[in-house]
């Protein structure tokens, strides 16, 4: 054991006991992974990326390139950052990490948040401006990725400044001190994202801040030299968190490494913890160390010294553990993302911030006040040369195994952009995105090309600061919470009655409702033959309702639709066309008039918002003279569309005071009406070709209304059909559906629909239709399509060609937009878009599958009732 | 009259659920379908003082000209939801009456009234864990210094579109909910109650 | 993004639609247009790097349009005045 | 399927010194300036050519995308170019003489609708009749092909099926950049980096030559090649282009093993993944609406991307983003290119690949190699010209672009 008899910030009283790599180990509550590791003297924590070499603890944090391990379902931690907690199971890494497939059971949480300052750090500088911040009566967040607030400071020092400034701030009521949270991005206007480590999974802190504080220290970087990765070798400030935090010993004899003056605290520390201090290697002096030995696990064992200049005698030092310091690096990866500005500091040989921005303020260590890392004098230095001219086992990235042969081949391809460097060799790419890296990588780029450090600066820092895991960000946006699911009225009785449902959008709708073990088609077919000989009845409700009042209601409609609305009485209400600028067909609907002033139109389910969002657009932005509100009244209302010959019989059965015959409600009739004491507005309209009627009531009463429906068409065996009845009767009689018919490349034209397209008035689309392209003969046409065999069923989405045959290339005059089996006709049907279209009535088309050719001949697109006796009747 | 019998609301299901929520809470969150409520969108220039005074004069309250506030009278109250649109609402079965009373107010004056109460559904929640649970799903500033009683907002709740009423200090507010999304808000809320208490 | 819509207030972008590019006027004389006029009506918007006047509703809000000037380098957001 | 990374030659490129004047001029070294040049060398004998670049060599959205390659457009003018594109990726790691990683492990579309179907249908059997593959998998199917994929039923929005284009799949972005590059260089084509083009000098109609951050350079023929600067660069010369440049935010995971073996695209809840050769997993997201020349985008595009994916693949719950970033794409009215002539003489035009880019690097570099050098544009091309805006022949390729690739 290597843990010293006294000190450091554990709780003793609490032995806590995990595994690694499957050894039973212990260490104490407060314990990191790596410090019980080290205390149980495991040196030797993973092997590398690419080169499969030992490598051990290189950090105390979370800049750690090396200790990589997977703990549970987590496939890549730092074992740095990772707190032991009883029955922990850890696995050391080779760099690589594997997924497991395990039902996850982690919860992961995500919350929003306010406040005037957000400090992230809560090291001195932190913890400092937090009490100023919070005395000046701002909501304060104090964010911190370590387990307790003290950041450094928890290394040794300070402890009543911290004891008493933690305690205050803990007392402040508009103080959040926010610990195992690492704020990992600094998005426009100050959001700022913190991910939090809590055990049974995370929470995602979304936090919106008037002023940020960059509180974010600074990251020690070490010296590069030959085998400078073996376990054993730790940056300088690690050794001294080990010691002083973690009363663990990462070794018996030191040897440090240095270019600056923070060593020396470190020397006190060793020699405080009894560890023997063999040499202070320092490059001020002219020494370096240009080697070093491994034992037989490939840990350290010594290290081979020689002077700088000159070729004085090389001496080894045995040792298990080199302390290296190279100096410090700003951590300025958030204020990069906020578009901060990084300078080259030449006297202390590190980028800092040029200065802080209007709302981001760095203070501290990252702002490059380095005197309390105690860097002091510092001589710029990053690269040890080797006895000859092998570069190989310099190793500039521990976690990607890059080596600064790595960088030289890079510069010798021609590279000369780090970010070039950085691609070709790797560099900066692991999971610790470089922290140790990166600089060093410029550096040396720098010092082969000759040019200065600053001028060839570093790569660009991108969100996250750490690595977050999927689920975090996901949070509970899972399963049905993924996307809104959107029911109506009536989905309860839909459900009770084993309906199969389709998601329109974001709605569910019935599909079909199969009875006693039918099938799709079998259901399809009987709902489909209901609506035809007897009657049906349909939920409707999802169709998209938008009230339109004001004088120039009117005027507005007509701008907006293809056809015009001057002659709808009030009390009836219009089929209306709406098209984009481009001329192309947009959505379709019905429009009630009302009353004076006051027009109701109806949209298609996934067109609802898309449609009002429209209106508005053209009202706020380009029509600002016309006096017209339009409110959604979507959810206002329940549909019930009862369609078929007995239609009548059943809706005069619920409204016997109301005459339905055609002469006082004939077709496109709108009534206001009462069921049961709630009003009901009907509406005589068909979108399956027969007698049918649309009832509608406050979606409070659908239930009940479409209960009431159910009830007095039992006698007359009443069918409730689903999505796919509808398109089948809608298809036989040559009704398109948007989205499906259209697809933003259609015209009215193009759809045969030119009667209702106004010649007269102007409307949102027309000019389109004189441009080249819209006004060519050539154009696709909707028309029928009568498969030769009337069994064969055209796939939908089949392309057409004039050819017969299969082999591909063949040229496409169109393709299938609707395709069904109609019991009504007797045999399978088609919609299509066919080139020249209307001139090929008659004429064979061939649709070549994979398995086969099917040849239709082309038809009207419209197959029931051409003379809509049925409809008026 | 109205046939109770025959009515039901988005949310009816939910009761036992919000019931037993509030109960695990442990007095700090309550939640509960307020339903049937008289709604109505109302439309008029914020400019036409005359429009203005006469809803004062039939219903007690002006229409709120400033955003994000709520006028109240008695048990009515008056959301702004834009600059020239609030939405009136009151105790169950008032829509005649309302109606009646916005429309004679705005007279030939350029306008709209629109009875919209099943279009959306409202949803109480209260307690002090009420705030933390809306901060889950909602990305405005709820703090007591951004709104309170007799303040309202629009924005997203999870990602169903809502208005926001706070109604006591407590705090208690009152999310209004398209019925369509009813369910689904009521499954995210109890949901994220369970991080929440 | 924070947007701030001149009713609201700020909120996030997520609560808003994007309108593109303001102040791109519906032609007149629709009959008399050549295709060309036409066609940059309907196809070509301002796409500037740097200060962009543009278009946003808040459909989560108030679902009133309203004009800013956002750079689209910075992401730096003025108000205008006018609502359309 | 992991491999260690590829060894690179020894020589990329030089770094030379603008000359006072070059046959043509490419502005933009992105992976279509780079193949570009290639191919006006190779292909057409012009090699006095430099290609001109703000900063450093396919930085821009060449190093930031997703590299899904793939040919199964809907309409015959986009497949044909594509599938051009995809008949010289198969040949170009030996073209080039460079290990580009390109592995052809199949490129899954997964549909979620009834009209998801129907159009993806539409699509695969345009591309079989166009000679393209395509198949149409069960959603049995889609997870025998990757079984990781989540086909339960109980999903918000579950998978009814999914389109197959064997052929498809991924290379390494910069690999292929500096496979070009080399090649360029090799044959005489100036690279030259850190030269920004400030303006353009114009004699009557014609342009004659760029001025740039390192110095005036004339030019027999100038060709733009700069995605999402492609505005700014035409506002020198008063052009206005129907395109707007939008972030595209993609991520990266730490490296895994295996778990992800082909392409899966969904347009339906908008993301795409593959995972790379190293072993981790790259992903991208939808647009973010507006307009944006920061390579940066909003963070809930990101959320609402990974909770899709965590959908489809819930084994990657536990994998971590390591980092997210943005390119800036040139989108066009109707998501199809415009590549041709310009209004103004010997300038053209190269821009609006949106979200396809990568994939049509080669077709692009080729096609417009031969546009540049016979001042007509080839036949793949023709269909993409800058007047389609004006008669209205759009190429509305929305269906098959509605998500990023």
């Amino acid at each position: 054991m290597s843990r010293l008899a006294t000190g450091g910030r554990l709780d003793r009283s609490r032995p806590t006991s995990f595994t690694f790599n499957g050894k039973h180990l212990s260490g104490f509550a407060g314990d990191t992974l790596a410090s019980a590791l080290l205390a149980n003297d495991v040196r030797v924590v993973g092997t590398s990326v690419t080169q499969h070499r030992p490598r051990g603890i290189f950090s105390a944090g979370i800049e750690e390139p090396n200790a990589l391990v997977q703990v549970g379902p987590d496939p890549m931690l730092r074992a740095t950052q990772v707190e032991i907690i009883d029955g922990l199971d850890a696995i050391g890494l080779d760099g690589r990490s594997r997924l497991s497939a395990e039902p996850d059971t982690g919860r992961f949480d995500k919350l929003y948040a306010h406040c005037e300052v957000l400090v992230v750090g809560a090291g001195r500088a932190g913890l400092t401006a937090a009490l100023a911040a919070a005395q000046g009566g701002d909501r304060v967040i104090v964010v911190d990725e370590q387990g307790e607030l003290g950041g450094r400071l928890l290394s040794g020092g300070w402890d009543d400044w911290l004891k008493d400034t933690v305690g205050q701030l803990s007392a402040m009521p508009d103080v959040r001190l926010l610990t195992r949270a690492t704020a990992f991005g600094l998005y426009d206007q100050n959001l700022v994202l913190i991910a939090e480590r809590r055990p049974d999974g995370g929470r995602l802190h979304q936090v919106r801040a008037r002023r940020v504080v960059l509180a974010t220290g600074a990251h020690e970087r070490p010296l590069i030299f030959r085998n400078n990765d073996r376990p054993g070798v730790m940056l300088a400030g690690a050794v001294r968190t080990y010691v002083n935090r973690y009363g663990v010993t990462p070794g018996r004899r030191a040897v440090i490494f240095t270019n600056n003056d923070s060593a020396q605290a470190l020397a006190n520390d060793l020699h405080r913890a009894a560890i023997t201090l063999e040499a202070t290697v320092d490059v001020r002096a002219g020494e370096a160390i240009v080697d070093t030995r491994a034992s037989a696990d490939g840990s350290l064992s010594g290290v081979v010294i020689a002077p700088l200049v000159g070729n004085g005698r090389a001496r080894e030092v045995e040792c298990d553990l080199l302390g290296v310091s190279g100096g410090f690096n700003p951590t300025v990866h958030l204020f990069s993302q906020a578009q901060g500005r990084l300078r080259y500091d030449a006297g202390l040989a590190c980028f800092v911030p040029e200065a802080s921005l209007p709302t981001v303020e760095v203070v501290g260590a990252a702002s490059g006040d380095l005197s309390g890392r105690g860097q002091g004098t510092i001589m710029p230095y990053w690269l040890v040369p080797g006895e000859d001219d092998d570069w190989s086992m310099h190793f500039v990235d521990l976690e990607r195994d890059v080596t600064v042969a790595d960088v030289r081949r890079a510069l010798g391809a021609g590279m000369r952009s780090v970010e070039h460097v950085k691609r070709f060799t790797t560099i900066g790419t692991g999971s610790d995105q470089g922290k140790t890296a990166g600089i060093n990588e410029g550096a040396i780029v720098a010092t082969q090309l000759g040019q200065p450090v600053g001028a060839v600066g570093v790569t660009t820092f991108r969100p996250p600061y750490v690595p977050v895991s999927f689920g975090l960000i996901a949070g509970r946006n899972r399963g049905d919470l993924f996307d809104p699911i959107r029911l109506t009225s009536i989905h309860p009785w839909h459900v009770a009655h084993d309906a199969r449902f389709e998601n329109v959008g974001q709605w569910k709708r019935p599909w079909y409702f199969p009875r006693d073990g039918e099938d799709m088609e079998a259901a399809v077919r009987r709902e489909c033959h209901a609506v035809r000989e007897g009657v049906g009845v349909m939920d409707v409700s999802t169709l998209g309702k938008i009230d339109i009042q004001g004088p120039d209601g009117l005027k507005f409609l007509n701008r907006l639709y293809t056809n015009a609305f001057d002659t709808l009485p009030i009390g009836m209400c219009r089929y209306g066309l709406l098209c984009k600028a481009d001329g192309m067909v947009f959505d379709d609907g019905v429009v009630m008039h009302l009353g004076l002033d006051h027009y109701l139109a109806t949209t298609t389910t996934g067109g609802a918002a898309a449609v009002l969002d429209w209106f508005e657009e053209w009202l706020q932005t380009e029509w600002t003279d016309l006096q017209v509100h339009c409110t959604s009244v979507t959810d206002h209302w329940a549909g019930v569309a009862v369609a078929g010959p007995n239609a009548r019989a059943v809706v005069s059965a619920l409204f016997p005071s109301i005459p339905l015959d055609t002469a006082s409600f004939p077709f496109l009739a709108v009534r206001d009406a009462e069921l049961k004491g709630f009003p009901v507005r009907l509406h005589r309209i068909t979108f399956s070709g027969e007698l049918a009627y649309e009832l509608w009531t406050p979606n409070w009463y659908g239930l009940a209304l479409w209960e009431s429906v159910i009830e007095a068409g039992e006698p007359l065996g009443i069918t409730p059909y689903g999505t796919e009845a509808m398109h089948v009767l809608r298809a036989e009689k040559g009704y398109i559906i948007v989205g499906q018919e259209t697809d933003g490349t259609v015209t009215p034209q193009d759809l045969g629909m030119g009667w209702i397209v106004s010649k007269k008035k102007e409307f949102i689309g027309k000019r389109s239709f004189r441009r080249a392209d819209t006004s060519r003969p050539d154009r696709r046409h909707l028309v029928g399509l009568f498969p030769v065999d009337g069994n064969e069923l055209l796939p939908e989405g089949a392309q057409l060609s004039l050819e017969s045959r299969t082999d591909p290339p063949i040229a496409m005059v169109g393709y299938v937009t609707s395709s069904y089996r109609s019991t009504t006709l007797g045999r399978t049907f088609a919609l299509a878009l066919v080139e020249r279209g209307r001139e090929r009535i008659g004429e064979t088309v061939f649709a070549p599958m994979p398995d086969r050719l099917i040849a239709a001949t082309v038809t009207e697109p419209i197959f029931w009732d051409k003379e809509n006796r049925r409809r008026d009747s | 009259m109205i046939a109770e019998a025959t009515r039901r609301s988005p949310l009816s299901d939910y009761a036992d659920r919000f019931g037993a929520l509030s109960e695990a809470s442990t007095g700090t969150l309550a939640i509960r379908e307020v339903p049937f409520l008289t709604q109505i969108n109302f439309r008029a220039n914020p400019s036409d003082t005359e429009v203005l005074a006469a809803v004062q004069h039939q219903l007690g309250f002006t229409p709120p000209v400033e955003p994000n506030t709520v006028a109240t009278k008695d048990d009515r109250s008056c959301i702004w939801l834009g600059p020239d649109e609030s939405l009136v609402v009151a105790p169950p079965d008032q829509q005649q009456l309302i109606r009646a009373a916005l429309r004679s107010a705005l007279g030939d004056h350029p306008g709209a009234v629109v009875d919209v109460s099943a279009n959306r559904t409202v949803i109480e929640v209260s307690g002090s864990s009420s705030r933390e649970l809306l901060a889950h799903g909602c990305s405005i500033d709820l703090d007591p210094r951004s709104i309170g009683p007799g303040r309202c907002a629009q924005s997203l709740l999870a990602k169903a579109q809502v208005i926001i009423q706070q109604t006591a200090t407590t705090p208690s507010f009152l999310v209004y909910v398209r019925a369509s999304f009813a369910s689904y808000l009521a499954d995210w809320l109890l949901d994220a109650a369970a991080t929440a208490i | 993004m924070l947007i701030p819509c001149p009713w609201c207030g700020d909120r996030e972008d997520s609560e808003f639609k994007y309108g593109g590019a303001a102040q791109v006027a519906y032609p007149q004389d629709l009959e008399t247009i050549d295709d060309p006029t036409w066609a940059r009506y309907i196809f070509i918007r301002p796409n500037p790097k740097g200060p962009m006047a543009e278009r946003w509703v808040h459909t989560a809000g108030c679902r009133r349009w309203f004009n800013v000037v956002r750079d689209t380098v910075t992401h730096e957001i003025k108000p205008i005045r006018d609502h359309a | 399927m992991l491999t260690e990374p590829a060894s690179h030659p020894d020589h990329l490129w030089r770094n030379p010194e603008p000359k006072r004047a070059y046959d043509v001029v490419i502005v933009g070294g992105g992976g279509h300036g780079l193949a570009t040049a290639y191919y006006l060398a190779k292909n057409h004998g012009i090699r006095n050519v430099a290609v001109l670049e703000r900063g450093w060599l396919a930085g821009g959205n060449m190093a930031r995308n997703t590299t899904i390659i793939r040919s199964n457009y809907l309409w015959d003018e986009s497949a044909a170019i594509y599938e051009h594109s995809l008949k010289l990726w198969e040949g170009l790691a030996e073209d080039l003489d460079y290990d580009i990683l390109f592995s052809q492990r199949g490129v899954l579309n997964l549909v979620h609708s009834i009209g998801d179907a129907r159009e993806s249908r539409r699509r695969i059997n345009a591309n079989r009749l166009n000679g393209i593959d395509a198949e149409w998998l069960t959603a049995e199917e889609v997870r025998a092909f990757c079984p990781i994929v989540n086909i339960s039923p109980d999903v918000r929005y579950p998978i009814i099926g999914g389109t197959l284009q064997r052929r498809g799949g991924i290379a390494k972005h910069d690999y292929v950049a500096w496979a070009f590059a080399r090649k360029a260089d090799e044959m005489g084509v100036d690279l030259i980096q850190n030269c920004e083009v400030i303006g353009f000098d114009l004699e009557a109609d014609r342009v004659v030559g760029v001025r740039t951050s390192r110095g005036t350079i004339s030019a027999g023929k100038v060709a733009l090649c700069a995605a999402g600067h492609s505005s700014v660069l035409a506002a020198m010369v008063g052009l206005d282009l129907p395109i707007q440049s939008h972030p595209l935010q993609a991520l990266v995971s730490e490296l895994l093993e295996p778990v992800l073996n082909c392409v899966v695209m969904s347009n339906a809840v908008h993301v795409y993944v593959s995972q790379a050769h190293k072993g981790e997993l790259v992903m991208g997201a939808g647009l973010d609406p507006y307009n944006s020349y920061a390579q940066r985008g909003s963070p809930h595009v990101i959320e609402y991307q990974i909770a899709a994916a965590v959908e489809l693949f819930p084994i990657f719950n536990r994998a971590h983003v390591l980092r997210t970033w943005a390119g800036i794409v040139d989108v066009a009215p109707d998501a199809s290119p415009i590549l041709g002539l310009t209004p103004i003489q010997d300038l053209f035009i190269n821009c609006g690949w949106g979200t396809g880019g990568f994939k049509a690097t080669p077709a692009s570099g080729w096609v417009y190699a031969h546009t540049i050098a016979t001042g007509r544009p080839h036949a793949l091309n023709a269909p993409f010209a800058l007047e389609r805006f004006t008669t209205g022949a759009l190429i509305d390729e929305h269906g098959a672009a509605a998500v990023a690739h």
